[in-house]
């Protein structure tokens, strides 16, 4: 086992949605620029915890956060009501289950988060947006087209595009949740490659409801169950090895 | 591997079964006549616009036998009753224009940042509590709001503005743009919402904040919706009655000046209607001419909101 | 290590929300404006006509003496045009908005219709008086009478009752019609045994604006000629004799709030416009009810219907 | 079968009608029904003629035209004068310069001609200050709109079309009571209620006569010339004989005019006028005192006794 | 090895959505007071094909049934035209994949198939609700409130409802749509159970996007794959010896 530095973690952690309480105690590390993956039968607060890390839930009232999420190297919990859910945002960028891109062109949506930072240079944004687009291996598919609505690129170069979204504004951690669920393999392969490039710079924690796709990407993988953390360990580990009866029927397909 | 075999006894003579074939045949027979019936109904709806047409067209083209179309369309006289009979009807065109002009430019900013406001920045308790209240307001009737202008706005703009008569085009169309406030703000609104909370989601996840999420995500993705909204506004100002035939004064006028008073084309077939309709004089075959006109307005601005609004529900 | 990007982000941040002030505080402004106007609008009527809101003013006639002047005949007759209106848009506006939600083939006769019913909710109040000082005055030659104002108003909300039932029949799953269609109930047992009783407060709500829509409506109303003294009830409907009796209400002279109060308004005697600004009042109580008992009608819907 | 009698006509009459209307269902104690619809002098003709009404309002005698319609659809009529009225002419309480005007001052505003051209109180007299002048009056199916052009203008109907014309008399004086520069004309009784908002033009026939405002005293005295003129009703002869509610309504309106229409802000006719018309009313005198032209001026005695014709 | 009695076939079946050709050759058949279940991969066609046995897709236009399914003993084309459907649905049920009681009572909701069949009489109706609802395993629960809205039972009791409701008819087959994956754990235990006993009487038809549950109830299986029957046997012998590839690969995990 290595020294991994840690990138976050959650202390104690509970979310409620109104009176439904949909994380108990969650204790979970985020190793800075590995993969974590979130695996657990549908509705076991998967989404909830990821959603947690950005404060998207900040966006619905009644939900309600406890405990802590600390986030490093600064140290400050990133839940508590002080901590500004914007700067948490622009720090902790997410990717989503179907790709949404903005109505706008391909150039527009890569440098939308810089133009909300405020930048108007245009040569910085043109650079920006190209190393994003790079990055997420779109580049050459879209350079000649950067001014084509995002709408007219296919389901798998749209979910790319919003990794490129998300990588140009350099966040420190980005959420992805469930990003190849509505896409076909060849595109699922394309990002899922991706993943494995950017985590050289990028924390990124990750849902995905396809054990094989935790397997193949992460180098650690927590399994959760009605809310709760059941067990979380290296991913080699955890999927040879599982510690827990739960863990073991539900990697071996018994249920969910 | 399994041997099939077919036949056998099984349960399947219901008890039913026999009535149910037997009465296949009424039961059909009863189902097409209700169907029948239910067209009738629904083509009712276009029996009353082929009625509304037939009337207009019916009138206006006697109308017609008597005065060009030229003259009609092009002249700035309207004085259809009188001696000196002219029957240009530019002026109630331009009194139509000038107060749905002043109302939209009350309803269309106003019900745009109402909606907005509602759709993307109000905490959803409040806009809950505050969207009942527009909606109440929508439900004015318009001869209280003619009332209203002629008696509590119009006295107050005189204040403002020195020799205001008192009767203009300003009053009735401030008080006509308040009155579709909602109107344009509910479909604006419900443009916006339309807009799926992930592009919402993906914009706040970049960190932006409501104002920058609702300018470069939500408003291009309804932008369509907002244009209908402003459309059909229009539309709504354009055949509004009472509170421009109370409060705008009835005087055909050719002015663009909106402290001038002016007579709209609806407010003509009130002031007309108010008197007797002597049926078939050219004075009864006027109103419904320039009603054929007003109708075709209002036609060719809610088509092309009706398209606008179809355009943003295809998209998502 | 990364180095942390905290403060020089909350500079931008703080940047970026004063807009969301100034706008947010705009918006509120807006919305309060829209309220406000309301109160505004209120106020001045009630301060204008609350001192003639006694259980005289609803029960006189009519008179030339304002003091004594009531709102007796009015608020029968609109209540009595309710009547017809209410009969000619319910069942029409129901049975066509079943019909094409429910029945019809994709065909251009359908995609008329459609059209037909988006444009006809566009149409000018005003046209729907033409419409029936045509049709209904002079070729079906039904005079001044409550059958002739009920079924202009009638036509006049036929769409918003239409669109109001399409709505709630759209509301209801897919889910619920194969249910029944799946114990082998007809087109018509799934309709008239859950499509129409599960939309039915949707199409209560449609009705209810659409009627609080008409009783407020003066412009067709005075375009078929009803600016009238009437100083008697018509008779009480069903109880003639047969054969005309019974319907005989139908084709009597009448009078209407919005007609009444534009009456008075146009008296020269200050005491008559008191009287109209207490109509005004009469009236914009009776619309608002009917729009509260609307939206609290379809609020309860939301929160008891949850598909 | 309900009894009903069914007035139009004249908003000019309304009021006297309106008040006899009520006081006579009230005597009834509702067991007949009176509507009483406001269409103007002419609209209110046009549905008499038709059938369509048992009384019609007028604020001026029937016309030629329409007579003939009437001759046509075999209606006969007995013509009633009810009350005196006085067209008084308003302005702003604020112009200090129109309070007295001639007859020919008003012609130059008003004849058709003046369409378009006459816009500034200049242009109708030197002696008047460049001031924008602004018009409203009775629309064109008003009895008072006929009469007044009759007099002033020397023919009937006879008028300039871009006036702000309005069949409802309080949409005038709002009009006039917020502009210095307006001008507008209508029946006595709407100047009685808005004194405080617009003053009457005292009106002097020609140069030489002398400037005679709109009272009771001027009507009566046959001073206030050529705007005092007498409104009638028109019954219907065949309904008169065929119901009995339309003939007692009548004689009940005659018996009671005078008061009534002192009430509601008329000049009442002299008693032997009422007298006489009852007399002709039982009679059955059908027909109208005048040719189907108006004659302005003229004593309601004097026409009372003339030939009637149809 | 039991010769089993055949209840239904498809032969030859093909099913187009418009221009999209959903079913291909299908030849299916079910075996009378036997479960059979359709495995595969999302959007394969299992329930486009479970919908064509009571002619549901009849309902929309534009649909268009090629081939045959037969249905015995009387040995009729069930989606011929000249068969009347509202006769084909009276005979064979519907569960859906999510719980749809009507907002109505729970004794209406049970009575409704019989209240269709022109049923009015109470005795029997009441007799016949108690019955669907004992079968359903549902009596005990609700007995005392048969008057109360279907909309305050929790879910699983919902479905068991929905169930009740199409036993009451007496359909020859019940066809279900993943009638547990809306359910928890012990809601879809109940079903699975009910499912076991209600075999006894009724044909079941059932698709499943859950193996386990196709292995635990089902004594056929049959595995789709692009609206292609891939293979067909008997649960016990599919899920040990699959013969095809695809059919290793799906039951597997490898895919879908
Ligand atoms: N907005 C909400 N309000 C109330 N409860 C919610 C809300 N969203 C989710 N839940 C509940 O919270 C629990 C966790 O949901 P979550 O979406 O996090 O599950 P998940 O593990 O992501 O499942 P899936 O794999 O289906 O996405 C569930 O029981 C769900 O019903
Ligand atoms: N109404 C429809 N119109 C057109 N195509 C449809 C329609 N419904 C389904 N399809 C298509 O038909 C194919 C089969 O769909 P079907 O719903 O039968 O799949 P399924 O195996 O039941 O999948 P799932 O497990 O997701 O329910 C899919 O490609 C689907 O996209
Ligand atoms: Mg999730
Ligand atoms: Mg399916
Ligand atoms: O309404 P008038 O009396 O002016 O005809």
């Amino acid at each position: 086992m290595v020294t991994e530095t840690l990138k976050a973690e959650t202390r104690k952690f509970n979310f409620f949605y109104g009176d439904n309480h949909a994380l108990k105690n969650v204790d979970l590390p985020v190793a800075e620029r590995r993969v974590t993956a979130l695996i657990g039968p549908s509705g076991c607060g998967k989404s909830t915890l990821l959603r947690s890390f950005n404060r998207m839930h900040d966006l619905y009232p009644g939900n309600r956060y406890e405990g802590e999420i600390r986030l490093y190297p600064d140290d400050v919990n990133l839940v508590s009501p002080e901590v500004d859910p914007i700067e948490i945002r622009m720090r902790i960028s997410m990717v989503f289950q179907k790709p949404n891109p903005f109505p706008k062109t391909i150039f527009e949506n890569v440098a939308y988060g810089l133009m909300v930072r405020g930048e108007k240079r245009r040569s910085v944004l043109e650079e920006k947006v190209e190393e994003a687009l790079r990055g997420a291996a779109l580049w050459e598919e879209v350079k000649d087209r950067l001014d084509d609505l995002a709408f007219n690129l296919s389901g798998g170069q749209q979910q790319r595009l919003c990794i490129a979204r998300a990588l140009a504004s350099d966040p420190e951690i980005i959420l992805f949740d469930e990003p190849t669920s509505a896409l076909d393999p060849i595109a699922t392969a394309s990002i899922e490659e991706l993943i494995a490039e950017i985590k050289e710079k990028v924390t990124i924690l990750i849902v995905t409801h396809n054990m094989q796709q935790a397997a193949r990407i992460s180098d650690y993988t927590a399994f959760m169950y009605l809310g709760e953390l059941v067990e979380f360990g290296r991913t080699d580990e955890l999927f040879v090895r599982p510690r827990k009866k739960q863990t073991e029927d539900y990697i071996t397909g018994r249920f969910g | 591997m399994t041997t099939t075999d077919t036949g056998g006894s099984g349960s399947f003579s219901s008890p039913y079964l026999d009535r149910i074939r037997t009465m296949r045949h009424v039961r059909n027979g009863k189902e097409r006549v209700i169907e029948a019936i239910l067209f009738v109904a629904a083509f009712c709806a276009v029996a009353v616009t082929v009625a509304i047409v037939a009337i207009l067209l019916y009138e206006a083209s006697t109308f017609f036998e008597h005065v060009s179309l030229v003259e009609f369309l092009t002249g700035t006289e309207w004085t259809p009753l009188f001696e000196r009979a002219r029957y240009g009807m530019l002026p109630l065109l331009v009194g139509t224009v000038v107060t749905s002009a002043i109302a939209f430019l009350v309803a269309g900013p106003l019900g745009f940042l109402i909606a907005m406001y509602l759709s993307e920045f109000a905490p959803p308790k409040l806009a809950e509590v505050l969207k009942p209240f527009l909606e109440l307001l929508a439900g004015v009737p318009t001869i209280v709001y003619g009332y209203f202008a002629l008696l509590f706005v119009t006295p107050l703009l005189q204040k403002l503005i020195p020799g205001l008569p008192g009767f203009n085009m300003l009053s009735a169309g401030l008080v006509m743009g308040l009155m579709i406030v909602p109107y344009v703000a509910s479909i604006a609104e419900d443009a916006m919402r339309a807009v799926p909370m992930a592009l919402r989601e993906g914009s706040y996840a970049m960190g932006a904040t409501r104002f920058q999420t609702a300018m470069w995500v939500v408003l291009p993705a309804s932008f369509s919706g907002v244009m209908a909204a402003f459309v059909l506004g229009i539309s709504r100002a354009v055949g509004e009655t009472m509170i421009v035939a109370i409060a705008a004064g009835q005087q055909p006028n050719f002015t663009f000046d909106p402290r001038e008073p002016a007579a709209t084309i609806t407010a003509y077939i009130v002031q007309v209607a108010m008197g007797d309709l002597p049926h078939g004089s050219i004075g009864y075959q006027s109103i419904f001419a320039v009603g054929l006109v007003l109708v075709v307005i209002t036609l060719f601005f809610n088509l092309i909101g009706q398209m606008l609004r179809r355009r943003i529900r295809e998209v998502y | 290590m990364a180095e942390t990007q905290g403060p020089r982000l909350r500079t931008i941040i703080a940047r970026n929300q004063r807009w969301d002030l100034i706008i947010g505080t705009i918006g509120l402004l807006a919305t309060t404006v829209g309220v406000l106007v309301l109160m505004l609008l209120f106020v001045d009527l009630v301060i204008d006509g609350w001192q003639r809101l006694t259980p005289d003013f609803f029960l006189n006639f009519p008179s030339r003496r304002p003091e004594e002047a009531g709102i007796l005949s009015a608020w029968v007759g609109s209540a009595l045009v309710m009547v017809v209106t209410a009969f000619t848009a319910v069942p029409l506006g129901v049975a066509a908005a079943i019909y094409l939600e429910e029945y019809a083939p994709k065909n251009w006769i359908t995609e008329l219709i459609e059209i037909n019913v988006t444009n006809l909710a566009a149409v000018p109040s005003i046209i729907y008086g033409l419409l029936a000082l045509g049709l209904f005055v002079y070729i079906l030659g039904f005079g001044h009478s409550i059958l002739t104002a009920g079924l202009t108003l009638g036509l006049m909300i036929l769409p918003i009752v239409i669109v109001a039932t399409r709505e709630a029949l759209r509301a209801i799953p897919v889910a619920i019609r194969e249910a029944a269609y799946a114990l082998g109930a007809t087109r018509w047992q799934v309709v008239s045994d859950h499509l129409v009783p599960y939309a039915s407060g949707g199409i209560y709500t449609g009705v209810i604006i659409g009627l609080s829509r008409a009783i407020g409506e003066t412009a067709p109303v005075i375009t078929i000629g009803a600016l009238t003294f009437i100083a008697f009830l018509p008779p009480i409907p069903f109880t003639g004799d047969p054969p005309a009796g019974p319907f005989d209400w139908l084709f009597s002279p009448f009078t209407v709030l919005p007609i009444q109060m534009f009456n008075w308004l146009s008296r020269p005697q200050t005491a008559f416009h008191v009287n109209a600004a207490a109509t005004g009042i009469v009236i914009i109580v009776a619309t608002l009810l009917m729009n509260g008992i609307a939206i609290w009608l379809r609020s309860r819907i939301r929160s008891k219907l949850k598909w | 079968q309900q009894k009903i009698v069914t007035i139009d006509g004249s908003s000019t009459v309304y009021p006297v009608t309106e008040a006899v209307a009520e006081e006579y269902q009230k005597m009834k104690k509702g067991t007949v029904k009176v509507t009483v619809g406001i269409s103007g002098t002419g609209g209110g003709f046009k549905k008499f003629c038709r059938g369509e009404t048992d009384i019609s309002g007028a604020s001026r005698p029937i016309l030629k035209s329409e007579m003939e319609v009437c001759r046509q659809a075999g209606i006969e009529y007995i013509e009633l004068p009810v009350a005196y009225d006085a067209i008084t002419v308003v302005i702003n309480p604020k112009n200090t310069w129109a309070e007295e005007m001639t007859v020919a001052e008003l012609k130059k505003m008003w004849e058709p001609s003046a369409q378009g051209v006459v816009d500034n109180w200049k242009k109708v007299s030197e002696r008047f200050p460049d001031h924008p002048l602004k018009l409203a009056g009775p629309g064109a199916d008003s009895g008072t709109f006929d009469y007044f052009t009759e007099a002033i203008v020397g023919k009937s109907k006879s008028s300039r079309g871009d006036f702000m014309a309005s069949e409802d008399d309080n949409v005038i004086v709002q009009f006039v009571s917020r502009d210095v520069g307006a001008l507008g004309f209508f029946g006595m009784a709407y100047y009685m209620e808005n004194k405080d908002k617009v003053k009457a033009v005292k009106i002097k026939k020609d140069e030489n006569s002398p400037a005679i405002a709109p009272s009771v005293e001027t009507v009566n005295n046959g001073s206030y010339q050529p705007l005092s003129r007498p409104v009638f009703i028109y019954v219907s002869a065949k309904a008169a004989q065929e119901k009995p509610e339309v003939r007692e309504f009548v004689e009940f309106y005659l018996q009671h005019a005078a008061k009534l229409s002192r009430e509601v802000g008329y000049v009442d006719l002299p008693s032997q006028a009422y007298e006489l018309a009852m007399e002709n009313f039982k009679a059955m005198r059908t027909g109208t005192a005048f040719g189907g032209v108006p004659d302005v001026g003229l004593k309601v005695e004097e026409l009372l006794q003339r030939e009637k014709h149809l």
